[in-house]
């Protein structure tokens, strides 16, 4: 029996390969499993490899194992591409029809199960991947019972036949295998689980709920990969509520329609990756211009350009951080998990609102498309603040003449807020400098206290937690630091590492801007290496503390920018490798 | 009850004297007045451009946004409160160059707003440069050997587009222009309005005695039905876009918003924020 | 003299089995041959989107640029280097939501490029949105409940931004497609091409039979005159855009290149950087 | 006699206050001054006060100074705004016509002179310019020859009447000054001058030439203050040589012409500000990922959003560093004088193709609309250099499946180049990552190897003066740092400062991106203080400093953001100011 195990599957794009994975992963999540998943896709419609390898465990584990256990494959350059991560003793299952064929220098046993012969006697070839599905179940010695639960689900729309056929399809794939295996593989065999209900979601579905949790009724956008999710989940979900979400033109319209709507006093947003952020960048300068709270949601994807659209990285700091023309109040949050992309989210309206000010939510693909099981997410902790928004209760009366002074110089920078509409709360906004009333000013004082009041709002500005610490050491030998995804393989590299007698601290930044250089700080001190952990090519969280905290010559970087996840052995190589050649420790 | 004094305010604007936007803005002043409206129920959006700063002369919600973007933010706004009469405005260069895209779309959409282009045909603000909307062989700052591009015919394509409502104005037949408007406002999807707004500062060719001499107002046309969109692409096209009045309407259609499924007759932003528990934990059902 | 086989190369596209662009792609090809061009004569450039890959596709000059800027980067192209033959393609996405704004600028720019739209009332690469061809009522990932934006009349825009050149083809129609496409790049002008290419993945409405039910080819009208604008205009508004063929051209109009004053016949490509002692002088003198 | 003095005209916008200042000017350069100006306008056509402050030197000066000796006004808000900047002992040459009036409290003395009655005793108010001018050249004693040479070369084309009545129009006002003054007033008597022929024009200016003596035939833009001169210029210039500009629909088509243009080998480019640039993001990742040259130029003006579109601001420095998303190699270089932008324009185009990459020319308003006096462009000096571009000539035979290696990995990082038309040069481009021919490519080896490579362009990277340095010292007190238009005005600061005995070095940077750290470490280290000094509020230029090289302890920073440009007092007060407070010295 084992705690935990990895399984993937493999096939042709555009051939449902999107199925198999969750039904397993649904099924195991309702046992009490945490699971943790991440597909391999191409941009291209059909055909290409693609696959899906989804982590299996008793306890929570957020990141991709080094290797694998069970590979399903459905067509030989699954075989091909993947039969090298295997484990000595792995196995492939693989369907008969295209004699599956192994290398011959690897140790892993290949199960050859006829899923498209079996499928076709059902009715159709479709069910092929039902019956691998049924095929793991047996050589897992999985109960059958929920995976039938979850295609009554699945199929219980399309009538009873169906869903039997599917079931059947279950059943036979199961009996195949084991009668080509003799019974189940004990090395497979996962302990129990603990039965507890959790959910299983992506990182998108998760912000999605969390801007409805938010109160966001509103949502324009364009869709990009991968962030395309956002707004489809809310289109079937917000109409619900009263709401919608607009398919704009391009990314323009989006955020500033976005923009529009949160003058407007809703709650709304927009959400795209690399390419639509960088059409954003006048868009977000405006509404730090004109105060104007708005929520806009970063995918990252490999870039630059077109880049690497359906890969992961983590390249977009900097320019979240810098872009747009001239100073503006903003702030940049990176949710670290499916659970903090709900709460951060539902979070980001409450700052944008509270500050008066673009509130940019950073993720990145393996965060934003990677399926996980999730904690029950907490209704409780949800909070509406709005800051200073005037409400008509609380908006005295006022003769005509007098404007409402919407940039009104406050101590803390902002200002009252009223929304059109509003009878004594008439004022003006311009994206030129203004006077308080918001009226075009140009005078030299006028304009000093105006920046000086936008950026003040956010001095001394801090999330309730700007970042993650995990800090066993007083005076560790080295301090882990990363962004988004990464915070699981990190750990898991850190475990590792710290089994050979290092000390390791590990904190993950969730605050990037204005960066919590006070919060940072001591762990960098305390540490005598650090090593910042990104998916980049310029160590771009690096710089970000090295300007902000400095520690220059503590700070190494441990990069990857292939496209791929961080696998926590690269990270505990690579770790491994900077400490012999800079002779750290 | 509002008069059109009520949306006056106390800035004096800085366009030229006899600058055409002013009728533009005094025509929406009496529009408003003559709907009932009370300020506080008006929000007017500008582009950037010396017809830009309109937003900032009228006692109402005035928003001044970037140049090309303002029907993005009109949409906007309208989606959140649907209660508020919204009306955008601009140059040709912002609706016509920059803006186009959007002109485009926001027309297709259909969102209820009423959108009037302060029509130039020249870069006002930034000293005389050409627009989308200068004939070929007009000379300006940046084309001193004359235009050379074909000049966009914004209401042909606003028909080609499928608008709803199509109306061009000009500064000086300013009941003509209250009555566009009026009808604009009233209209609910979206209203597209032109407007000859003539530049007294760079354009010597388009003045006002041009355009007096050569605007067809759709009531000098026998028998001209306003219903008919063939018709008016027709009409359109045989004036060279020089008709004047509402050339064409489309009561049949509803609104963007009243096709949305299941968008509510109250405005967004007066419904509560707070999702009730038992619709969140509906919600997440689908993920168990 | 090249054939349609110097124009392929060696990779395989990656369009799902029986789409639409395959032909687009071949008639490209092959109206290049017929043409007597060698592949070193042409540049094609792309947008992004399934339709995007075309131009890897192509044995030519090929760039594959981002969303919807394709015509930019083709206009600029053939500024620098007018004796290449300039392909502009993308898909409806890339050409009528994002990147509308340059397809009417560069119709009433008038430069010498020809430009192939994909058009399968969708956006296939990022999985079936609406895209503004989809009908009203369309139902897609983005709109279940089906689309209620007016869809957009590219053709009809055309006429009215002062297209020189409007033709249309399908997929299905290959004879058809490439002599359209021929004709486009003979057309010493902009030529805008839009083309019935349907996605079988994820457009279940119009598929190949819809529209070979619904095409109208233009030769199937009795005395059709492709110089006839409002003629063009009208028959389009009649057909609800399903006329196919060569719509409109504008033979008189000279294309933006030989509009410009001084721009030389030589490409600018091929004259010196340097620029003359003499004439660096002389423009010195002015800021003396 | 003095050896320098300052000049100003004021009157109402659009009202033709320019062509007095450059008559003034244009005529002073001609007899061997060195002219330094500054106009204040704002953001609309017609109205508001405008103004136009002209520093006249018998020795180079690149700053505004302090105070002011003459002001010249045509009406009495020019007085009101203006009265406070003149010295003690300044005289105001006013329009008697609206009965001018000085606060009681300055010590400056009125001349009232009928500029508008001479002028239309002479047939038109117009005149009143050159009535005003005239003026100025009685009191400062000024011979009258070049003017009226100005005079007849600007108004020639409209005959010899309109030329006589403009010289009419000197005389008299020259004549009605003395005869109230009676007599020119000796200390606004200048000092001979050396009588050298100098150019005078604004950046912008010399941008456009600088652009087309490194090859530029074409340009696409649109238009925006302070850059639309460029534009004109070349609209003007280009047909000459059988070159064009495009006004685009929008700074998006416009960057990504340039780029159309340049792969197609031209030399073109754009220029625009802050809004436009901001719009220009996604396309500078293309040129970036596609390694397309292109030369973008911005300069800088107030900012967030539209922000103050007529003002003097240095913020863009990190939107331009760090915007669009993912990386990409790309070089900012920041002129700091007029000659300079003619000549880094040039260099541009030659980085731009030697390193395949987009450059950006960082302008600030104060450079690219100041009309300076500018040394004789030395036409030697502008070398044309095209990098790994292959000519036909060099370019071998190869057959067709063979496609040309666009991308080719090289030791430096930089690949062949051939644009379309070449025979053997066929090859693919792609914004998607790619193969060595230019195919999209998406495994994880490539992928590395191109990120690599792309970064690796500009390793090392050096312009031949990446920093201005003026160091006198060895270990100075104090390293002032600057960019752009400052270094005038810090030069004058420091020599106030240095005659009280601290000791100061002075560098600016010419090349902001990469930063040149190796170059300014030195100073650095030497100094015992850094001020920076930028006309931003954040202090971008510091970071890059702290970023790069370090001593966060002891950079401090100087800063305005109100829309004017510093003046050498406002520097060493602010100078003074920070060493008491911090007791630094
Ligand atoms: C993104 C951007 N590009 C350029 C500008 C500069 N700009 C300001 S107004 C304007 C055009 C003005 O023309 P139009 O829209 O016709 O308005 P008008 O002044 O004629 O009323 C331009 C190009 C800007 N503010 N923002
Ligand atoms: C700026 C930007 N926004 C969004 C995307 C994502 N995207 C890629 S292709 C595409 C649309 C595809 O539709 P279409 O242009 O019709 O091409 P098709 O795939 O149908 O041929 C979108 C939205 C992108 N690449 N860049
Ligand atoms: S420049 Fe033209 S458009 Fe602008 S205010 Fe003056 S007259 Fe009006
Ligand atoms: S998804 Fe549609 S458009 Fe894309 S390749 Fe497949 S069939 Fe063609
Ligand atoms: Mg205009
Ligand atoms: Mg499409």
């Amino acid at each position: 029996m084992v705690d935990q195990l990895s399984w993937k599957v493999g096939g042709q794009q555009g051939e449902g390969i999107e199925k198999p994975g969750d039904l397993f992963a649904t099924a195991l999540n309702r046992l009490g499993y945490y699971l943790y998943g991440y597909r391999h896709f191409s941009s291209r419609i059909k055909g290409g490899h693609t696959n899906n390898k989804i982590r299996v465990s008793t306890r929570p584990m957020r990141s991709l194992p080094d290797d694998l256990d069970i590979l399903v494959a459905f067509d030989q350059e699954t075989i091909d591409v993947n039969v090298r991560e295997l484990k000595k003793g792995g196995v492939v299952i693989a369907d008969l029809k295209f004699n599956p064929a192994l290398p011959e220098d690897v140790d892993v046993r290949l199960v050859s199960v006829p899923f498209t012969e079996i499928a076709k006697g059902l009715g159709s070839t479709l069910m092929k991947n039902m019956v691998a599905v049924g095929a793991t179940i047996g050589i897992m010695d999985l109960p059958i019972e929920p995976f039938q639960e979850v295609v009554t689900e699945l199929w219980g729309r399309k009538g009873q036949t169906v869903v039997e056929k599917n079931m059947a399809a279950l059943e036979e794939g199961k009996k195949a295998a084991l009668d080509i295996v003799g019974g189940p593989l004990p090395e497979f065999k996962l302990a129990p689980a603990d039965g507890k209900k959790r959910l299983f979601m992506i990182g998108n579905e998760a912000l999605a709920l969390g801007a409805i949790a938010a109160g966001v009724r509103f949502m324009s956008a364009y869709p990009i990969t991968p962030s395309s999710e956002i707004m489809e989940y809310l289109i079937k979900t917000l109409p619900k509520f009263g709401g919608t979400v607009i398919q704009t033109e391009d990314e323009l319209a989006a955020i500033v329609m976005a923009i529009g709507a949160n003058y407007g006093g809703a709650r709304a947003f927009t959400a795209s990756a690399g390419p639509g952020l960088s059409l954003m960048t006048e868009a977000i300068g405006l509404a730090g211009m004109t105060e104007t709270p708005v929520v806009i949601v970063d995918t990252q994807r490999g870039g630059p350009s077109t880049g690497l659209p359906t890969k992961q990285e983590q390249s977009d700091l900097n320019a979240m951080v810098y872009s747009t023309h001239g100073e503006i109040p903003k702030i940049v949050i990176a949710p670290s998990t499916v659970e903090e992309c709900f709460y951060d989210m539902a979070e980001a309206f409450n700052l944008a609102e509270e500050y008066q000010c673009p509130v940019i939510v950073l993720t990145d693909l393996a965060l934003s498309l990677g399926k996980q099981t999730v904690e029950p997410l907490d209704y409780d902790r949800v909070e509406i603040r709005r800051g200073k928004y005037l409400g008509d209760e609380t908006l005295p009366e006022r003769p005509k003449e007098e404007l409402f002074k919407r940039y009104e110089f406050t101590l803390d920078g902002i200002s009252p807020r009223t929304i059109p509409g509003q009878k004594y709360g008439i004022h003006h906004v311009t994206g030129v400098e203004h006077s308080e009333t918001g009226r075009p000013s140009e005078t030299a004082t006028n304009r000093k206290k105006m920046m000086d009041k936008r950026l003040q709002k956010l001095k001394g500005f801090r999330i309730k937690t700007p970042i993650h610490v995990h800090a066993p050491h007083d005076r560790p030998d080295i301090l882990f630091v990363g962004i988004n995804s990464t915070e699981g393989v990190i750990r898991e590299a850190m475990e590792r590492l710290e089994k050979e007698g290092l000390k390791i601290n590990h904190i993950h930044i969730r605050q990037l801007y204005p960066f919590p250089a006070d919060d940072v700080r001591p762990y960098l001190e305390a540490s005598e290496h650090v090593f910042v952990v990104e998916q980049n090519a310029t160590g771009q969280l690096a710089q970000h503390m090295i300007l902000n905290v400095g520690y220059r010559e503590k700070i190494h970087r441990i990069l990857k920018y292939d496209g791929n996840p961080f696998l926590p052995k690269e990270i505990e190589h690579e770790a491994r490798a900077l400490i012999k050649a800079k002779e750290l420790i | 009850m509002a008069t059109f004094k009520d949306f006056r305010n106390d800035v004096a604007p800085n366009w030229c004297p006899g600058c055409g936007d002013f009728a533009v803005l005094a025509a929406m002043q009496r529009a408003l007045a003559n709907l009932g409206y009370e300020p506080e129920q008006v929000a007017v959006l500008s582009g950037i451009g010396c017809s830009g700063r309109i937003s900032g002369y009228i006692h109402a919600y005035g928003f001044h946004g970037v140049h090309g973007r303002v029907l993005p933010l009109a949409q906007g706004l309208k989606m959140a409160n649907r209660d508020l009469v919204v009306i955008a405005a601009g140059g040709d260069g912002d609706g016509y160059a920059i803006g186009l895209n959007h002109t485009i779309h926001a027309i297709r959409r259909n969102i209820d707003i009423t959108y009037l282009v302060m029509d130039n045909q020249i870069y006002g603000l930034t000293k005389g440069q050409t627009s989308p909307r200068s004939a070929v062989g007009f000379q300006t700052k940046s084309t001193p050997k004359g235009s050379i591009e074909a000049p966009i015919a914004p209401l042909q394509m606003a028909l080609a587009a499928g608008a709803t409502f199509v109306a061009q104005g000009f500064s000086s037949d300013i009941n003509q222009l209250v009555n566009i408007i009026e009808e604009g406002i009233r209209h609910p999807g979206f209203a597209m309005i032109n407007i000859f707004s003539p530049c007294v500062t760079f354009n010597k060719i388009n003045t006002y005695d041009w355009f007096k001499q050569n605007v067809v107002p759709t009531d000098t046309i026998e028998g001209y039905d306003r219903h008919d969109r063939n018709k008016a692409m027709q009409t359109l096209m045989e004036t060279d876009g020089m008709l004047t009045g509402i050339i064409y309407q489309d009561q049949e259609t509803p609104s963007y918003q009243d096709r949305i499924p299941g968008f509510r007759k109250e405005p967004l932003v007066k419904q509560p924020l707070k999702l009730e528990r038992e619709a969140f934990v509906e919600l997440l059902e689908e993920f168990a």
